[in-house]
């Protein structure tokens, strides 16, 4: 049997059972890896549930940097007896399946064509250690010192690591270090080290972090300067709500009284929280909700409210699968159209689409202004993938000198000044009117917010012409919003081609590693990264300037597409559907192999570019 | 009728308060609600509660939800900003507003649909939370916006103006807040505006979660026979237990009074409530005895109005979220950025 | 001054103020003038209010039969002096202002192109009656009277009419009728008899029948076998289940027991609802609810659950202006996107577009069928103006001969006789599987019914085939409801043309006077009418068949035409977007004059068939 | 481990019931919770319960809403259909099961978070209206399938696992099921079996809304020492007012009783709920005294438990409908179908 060879590129995944302590020890195993200067991005799959059902830890080692998920397993740590089958299946060929071979398992349970080391892990535990969490617990510590045999992790690296994790509680690291060891010199002695799979130093991380995008998007609320957090706890979101509430203790309690410059409440469902992000926001504090897809349905009404009655809000939808309750530990991209068109009768929102942690840091501040400038409901969406895997990306940055737009406020002093004021009233010709604050000035400023329709000032009417007159000014501000956007990224092939591809958000690191797999078939590709909505006239034209466009993205339905189709007005015929959606994350091997199949028969079919109608495929 | 614009000149001879205005600076835009509709007596007893307290009008926040109730917020304090939001979510709106600003005072005002009906969940919820607003019920029974069906506080047994009998049991919007934390908790009728308008002063005043339930007769679709809420209704079977002064800080207190049949509540802002006894076993300082009161003489086909409940040494939301003094509106980017140099700090940490 | 002269072809528009009892007398003077054999189409213009605000009824007379709005006012009733600028302001040239001059009026406020003709209705009133009620309602009648004798309009069919309205109430029948004749007399002897405005016996309204929307779809709940109905009250759609309720008595009582056959709950909110409609749907009954657009927000998650879950629904919504509270007593057709993607993830929800009553009733019927058979919530779209306002149509009709169509349910007897059962097993390869009810079976057939992800045997999953294998019967089920959805309804113009217009619901009426002045016009377009997305072949043909289709809604941002280019994958450039969206219902005169410019436009500019891309104007 | 298979065959020792079946036959899919989960406890009593009351399987109706609790009806009875439907609105869902078909038993199993935080006005309405049904909550105090945040029962000043203190006023689901009018409501505690399963019988045989809050212990969230809902504080400040034993119409009714200690409440369906009082000033036919007792022992840190309150004599959802006896799903055409004669009168009268 061959067995396979690489440095620095690869994929282990471990297969354990929730609820076991076997999280932190595998993010131990991925950080010590990054230490070493080779990039690696670790996934969860975890089940819906708290204890006792399968979860994965999939960590990919690349050199090259691609943080994208590879699928496949290279090397298979199988601790899970309920999914052995799967796991060991799923194992490349050539590969190789580390097991506790404590119980002896028969030889059918194997494949021939892997290579197969077994390690009695409950022995050597149960030999050591008398507690039964202890022994649960230093099992995924001493599998951890064994595979840093096999691979050739440095010890060192990964000791580093729990010395900084039990800081200040060293009771717990000795005996962590010990496990460590006992695992790594039972693999020196008695595992087949080193395997065909080996880290390698290099210098390929550089200062890069390691980050979860909620945990960065909460940072973001705290640096965008958001005041007010409510929120209704919802998987993947809700670690973005409690990292606000972390970093708000530490970045935000007033030194001298000890009091918060923050308020954050869980409400009791996202109605609620939505509720109160309107009546924070209407009363002049930067205020954010976070959630995922059943939320946003259910605050569906009040995003018309705020879109009508234009109010500041900033939504994070942190996507999961749907519809529905669907799978809500899986990751998808089918919230787009929800979001654009959110509630009923003619409504449109500016949403924001972050590609990874780094972004969801930027955007989430980004979007506080961008609200607070459109007086607008204002969504940031990302995806379980960015939410909550930790992944490696450039340093957050922040530049000083930025400060807050808080959009078009009226003070105190300008309406004293005998500022003119219509509350709905466009004096600039950009769709955006003034607003006041609740309580800023005794005799002047005052208005009536409100849901129904009204004139320039404010004022109640049904008449048809004001109702107009107010919508229109409405596409007006949506027409204005493309300013305040991310602009597109743009990545030309090396040659000129004939042929684009559009993504977004978490799409965007398979996309990177895909388009490389291209430029290495000589292939020549067009790419585009759409960052915000409505698009900007760089997204539509880009699409005018090839003959056919692949919209990819990780929903059934093309949702994107859709989008660039109609509030692009571009014929469908020339945007090809490029959909994965079974939960799992985008891959490069995915994208590549739909995008090559149809680029072939899209040049034995000549395009349709001049053929007007006809249903496409797609 | 309706359309006439109010005259703009004051009469001279008007009184003045404290803040040296009129009850015409508290007034709004003129009412399009029915003719005799006791949603209309309840804004004027607002308008005066709020002259009397010499309340700043532009530091008042006004919110509501939607239905004949909730539009009356247009037809009082015009100086105010206003929030007439959706079917039954006020109080997440005025929760979201208050923290915004705890410096203003909040009034929310729903109907009985909107708030015991499709708004239940999020009235339940801001009590318990102990949100410092005066929350006001105009209770009639009925949806009088959408013509006249039952709310969720029609009484069992009630008739519909069509001759329609109520099956379901009806809420008790009062006991429920008694029930859920509110500290203050009053019943009044619309056409009682002697006990309305203190009750909605010691309200205003309380450092907490104050909801008043009134009942407010619905002429266009609930004051027929077989109604229990109409203004006859009401009027034959309303048991006041105690009547209201409140007594501000501004104002020295000297008189004297017998004990027993007085009592004097200090509130957290120096307020006092002076509250005198009409029915002798009524204690208003204990939540149980007056869900058990309340309770028991609804079981007898009376309606107990009065301050049922008050808490005065409450504790808000901003006190239990340990929020600063200052309005989170007004902090800028130098309270609430931590800047560059944490930032690194951070990053540092994630490596 | 030449005052306008027409029979049988005119508008008249009443000015009142809500709560004066001036609804009853204004049916009464339409319906009579239906009685001589004249079409009619009345419109109730009024407030979100209950007393004390203008309100209008709209009376088009129209011997052609054409039932939509025409718009402006040759007759003018002035009954509120809050609106008598603008009301006197609506009134063609020529036309007439008939108002009541008790109070003299200043000069001034008249205009000299119009023939005024005052009649002292309070003094009259007020010299008749002593109390106060009875002033203002007979004062409706008076003017009746007054207008049946300026118009040529017959007593003895509006006495009919009363005597059929207080039958059984005869105290209060001969004070209305001495009214009337006072108001008859008076005019006849002091007004300027007859006006050059004159109703002609005729014989256009055959058995025609004078129908609301929300009543004609309330007995097509009945007729379609709905047995549970839960509903929160929201205008317009209200007194549909206030309908539904009265048709139950009249005809769902069990004749020997007394006892209901249905159950009508008012719901504490849409969210209750939908929610009591969906357990309804699951246990067997046939369920719905009505309610306008706010509702459809709450509901989104529950709608998203119907969807994935596969439960019946059928959801009527008549719709009225948005966004948010918007223009509650206004029209409008601007939840079509709404309902047709309802909820997070990935849905599509079939639409059923009735194009007045009588298709309410028919769709409606239709629905609970639809719904069963495909296992999904299935929306009737009708509007304000469809709903709320009485319209001559043909009356109803029902085949005794039809039967339920339950869809796919499999009986004891079929799983006693071995039926294999999978609840979402594709078994015919159309998409639909088949389902049980709740204790049907001692042993066999039961099933968990969830929102999240699971098998083809309805056990929990979360692996990645089994969700796509499911979204993809899903979509597969989306395209089988086309079948059983009603077709569209083609009016080819009277020779071949390059253009087309496409238009539903409400805009029907206005459309087709609109081809009526096309022809005339000798202009040729080809229209279709859609009944249903999801949209069968023949209307993807249409657009096809056609160098550019106007698309015409009462929208502003197109959502039809949205739906067509992305359903349909055709190119927005070709479609073109006629929008009105003022909250008053289309009018001919509108679609004729915004087409009849584009059309010119086109031809002036050549169509840009073949020209790929390019963002369309529209 | 949760993943072997259960065993098929049945141990032919097994007792069984009136219907010849034994508990096996009322048992689900193996529970996914974590071991020690109250919640799991809750299911045996329900199978319990239902194998006692010789319940036929299939004509149960199982509904919860989104959470650990909710996910239990997989666990018990799987020749019942189950719904799993939306977080908070299984009240709804199941009001409409219930209207379609009267015949069967409709159990619905809900979470603290579900039914006190999101879903609180569906529960109250639910209550109002009377839908004969047994409504259990699992109560743990947390969300336990997001990991373990404070539910809107949390007790004020509860601690978190992470040590945060709850400030919000917590809601007793029992009494607001009393004030909101279910004529049945107990409480009850997952670690005792002995008292909670002749509650559910009792509430499975009871003609109208029946509701039973049974506090279930999180061990992965709440069950540390500040916890109010772990299963030491439980059991040290568990107060039973009485013993329950219910007798179904089947079996005579032989003993006899001293009076007073013994209290015997005959149901619609012939069914006796016989009382044992433990606490001597317990009244469970009054809701007022009941709901005074409940919160007055509440004060004192004292979680009260047993049959609270019983209102033999429930009128349901369908009898306020005056809906047929027979269940709404299975009328057919003819029934419904006015036809086309109908349809022309009706024609007639719109001319
Ligand atoms: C989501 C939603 N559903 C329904 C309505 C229709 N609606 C408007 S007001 C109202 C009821 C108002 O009743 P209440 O709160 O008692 O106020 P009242 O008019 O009696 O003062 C309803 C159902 C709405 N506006 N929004
Ligand atoms: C609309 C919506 N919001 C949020 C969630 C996330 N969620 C799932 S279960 C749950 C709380 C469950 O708490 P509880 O009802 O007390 O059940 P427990 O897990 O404690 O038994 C939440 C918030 C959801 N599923 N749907
Ligand atoms: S309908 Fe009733 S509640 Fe509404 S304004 Fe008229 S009287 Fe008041
Ligand atoms: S998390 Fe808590 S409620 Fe959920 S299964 Fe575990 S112990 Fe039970
Ligand atoms: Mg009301
Ligand atoms: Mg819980």
């Amino acid at each position: 049997m061959k067995t396979l060879q690489a440095t620095n590129d690869f994929v282990i995944k471990f297969a354990n059972v929730n609820g076991s302590g076997s999280a932190s020890a595998n993010t131990l195993f991925a950080k010590s890896i990054a230490r070493m200067g080779v990039p690696v991005s670790p996934r969860n799959i975890f089940p819906s549930n708290i204890q006792g059902l399968p979860t994965w830890y999939e960590v990919r080692v690349c050199e090259a940097g691609w943080n994208a998920r590879r699928g496949g397993a290279d090397l298979m740590v199988a601790m899970n007896p309920q999914t052995w089958e799967k796991d060991v299946a799923e194992v490349t060929p050539g590969g190789y399946l580390f097991y506790d071979s404590t119980r002896p398992m028969p030889a059918g349970k194997f494949r021939d064509d892997i290579l197969v080391i077994g390690m009695p892990l409950t022995e050597i535990c149960n030999a050591t250690y008398t507690d039964p969490r202890q022994r649960q617990l230093f099992k995924n510590i001493i599998y951890v010192g064994a595979l840093a045999a096999l691979l050739g992790i440095e010890l060192a690296e990964v000791e580093k690591l729990i010395g900084e994790q039990y800081k200040g509680k060293e009771k717990l690291l000795e005996p962590n270090v010990k496990a460590l060891r006992m695992g790594h010199e039972y693999a020196l002695a008695k595992l087949p080290c080193p395997l065909g799979l080996q880290v390698q130093r290099a210098d390929k991380v550089g200062d890069k972090v390691f980050l979860e995008g909620n945990n960065a998007a909460a940072l973001g609320a705290v640096f965008g300067g958001a005041t007010v957090c409510a929120w209704y706890p919802i998987t993947p979101s809700s670690s973005m709500a409690e990292a606000f509430a972390k970093h708000c203790r530490k970045y935000r309690m007033d030194k001298e009284t000890g009091k918060n410059n923050f308020a954050i409440v869980q409400a009791e469902d996202e109605l609620a929280s939505i509720g109160m992000v309107i009546g924070a926001a209407w009363n002049g504090a930067r205020a954010f909700t976070c959630t995922s897809g059943p939320g946003i349905s259910l605050m569906s009404e009040f995003i018309g409210l705020a879109y009508f009655a234009e109010i500041p809000a900033t939504l994070v939808n942190v996507q999961r699968a749907g519809p529905s309750t669907g799978m809500p530990t899986r990751t998808q991209q089918s919230d787009v159209l929800l979001c654009a068109f959110a509630s009923h009768g003619d409504t449109k929102h500016p949403i924001l689409f972050p590609q990874d942690a780094k972004e969801a840091f930027e955007f989430t501040a980004d979007a506080l202004d961008i609200a607070d400038r459109l007086q607008t409901p204002v969504f940031v969406l990302t995806d379980l993938d960015i939410g909550m895997n930790e992944r490696l990306c450039d340093p957050l940055t922040w530049d000083d000198a930025r400060t807050y737009d808080r959009g078009k406020v009226l003070t105190k002093e300008q309406l004293d000044a005998g500022a003119r004021f219509g509350r709905y009233l466009d004096v600039d010709d950009d769709g955006i009117t003034y607003r006041t604050y609740p309580g800023t000035h005794p005799s002047r400023g005052s208005f009536f917010t409100r849901g129904t329709s009204r004139d320039r000032y404010a004022r109640y009417t049904e008449e048809g012409t004001a109702y107009v007159d107010n919508m229109q000014r409405l596409l007006r501000k949506f027409e204005t919003a493309k300013h305040f956007m991310p602009k597109p990224v743009v990545r030309p092939a090396a040659k000129p081609s004939r042929y684009g591809a559009i993504y977004y958000g978490s799409t965007a690191p398979a996309m990177e590693e895909a388009l490389a797999l291209f430029e290495a078939d000589g292939i020549h590709l067009d790419a585009l990264r759409v960052r915000a909505f409505p698009f900007q006239d760089a997204v539509i034209d880009f699409v005018n300037d090839h003959d056919h466009v692949f919209v990819v993205e990780q929903n059934r339905d093309g949702q994107l597409r859709t989008l660039l189709v109609t509030e692009g007005a571009l014929d469908p015929a020339r945007l090809g559907a490029v959909l994965h959606y079974d939960g799992t994350p985008i891959t490069a091997r995915f994208i590549h192999g739909d995008i090559a199949k149809r680029l072939s028969a899209l040049q034995v079919t000549p395009l349709r570019r001049t053929v007007a109608g006809g249903a496409s495929g797609e | 009728m309706t359309y006439l614009a109010k005259p703009k000149l004051h009469h001279p001879d008007l009184p003045k308060n404290a803040l040296g205005l009129t009850r015409r600076d508290y007034e709004g835009t003129i009412s399009t609600l029915c003719a005799g509709c006791g949603h209309d007596s309840i804004s004027a007893a607002i308008i005066q509660a709020c002259w009397e307290l010499a309340v700043q009008p532009h530091r008042v926040a006004k919110l509501s939800g939607i239905g004949c109730s909730s539009k009356t917020p247009t037809y009082f304090l015009d100086k105010s900003h206003g929030f007439n939001s959706v079917h039954g979510r006020m109080p997440s709106v005025l929760t979201g507003a208050n923290l915004a600003n705890r410096e203003l005072l909040y009034l929310g005002v729903s109907g009985d649909g909107d708030s015991a009906s499709i708004g239940l969940g999020q009235f339940a919820h801001s009590m318990r939370r102990g949100v410092n607003m005066t929350y006001i019920v105009e209770n009639n029974g009925v949806y009088g916006l959408t013509k006249g069906q039952f709310s969720a506080t029609a009484d069992r047994g009630s008739k519909s103006k069509r001759g329609a009998v109520n099956t379901d049991e009806g809420i008790d919007l009062a006991c429920l807040a008694m029930q859920l934390g509110a500290s203050y908790v009053a019943r009044s009728f619309s056409g009682d505006k002697h006990q309305l308008v203190p009750l909605i002063k010691g309200a205003l005043t309380h450092p907490g979660a104050a909801f008043i339930d009134v009942v407010s007769p619905c002429v266009a679709f609930n004051n027929h026979e077989g109604s229990t809420r109409s203004y006859d209704y009401v009027r034959h079977h309303n048991e006041a237990v105690n009547s209201l002064d409140v007594i501000t800080m501004h104002k020295e207190i000297t008189a004297e009074y017998p004990p027993g049949s007085l009592q004097e509540v200090r509130q957290h802002d120096g307020s006092v409530l002076r509250l005198r006894k009409l029915a002798d076993d009524y204690d208003s300082s204990s939540r149980i005895a007056a869900m058990s009161y309340v309770q028991s003489h609804y079981a007898r086909g009376e309606i107990v109005t009065g301050l049922l409940y008050v808490e005065p040494d409450a504790i808000d939301l901003h006190e239990h979220l340990g929020t600063t003094m200052r309005p989170l509106n007004e902090l800028g980017d130098k309270e609430l950025c931590p800047g560059s140099a944490a930032l690194a700090q951070f990053n540092a940490s994630l490596r």
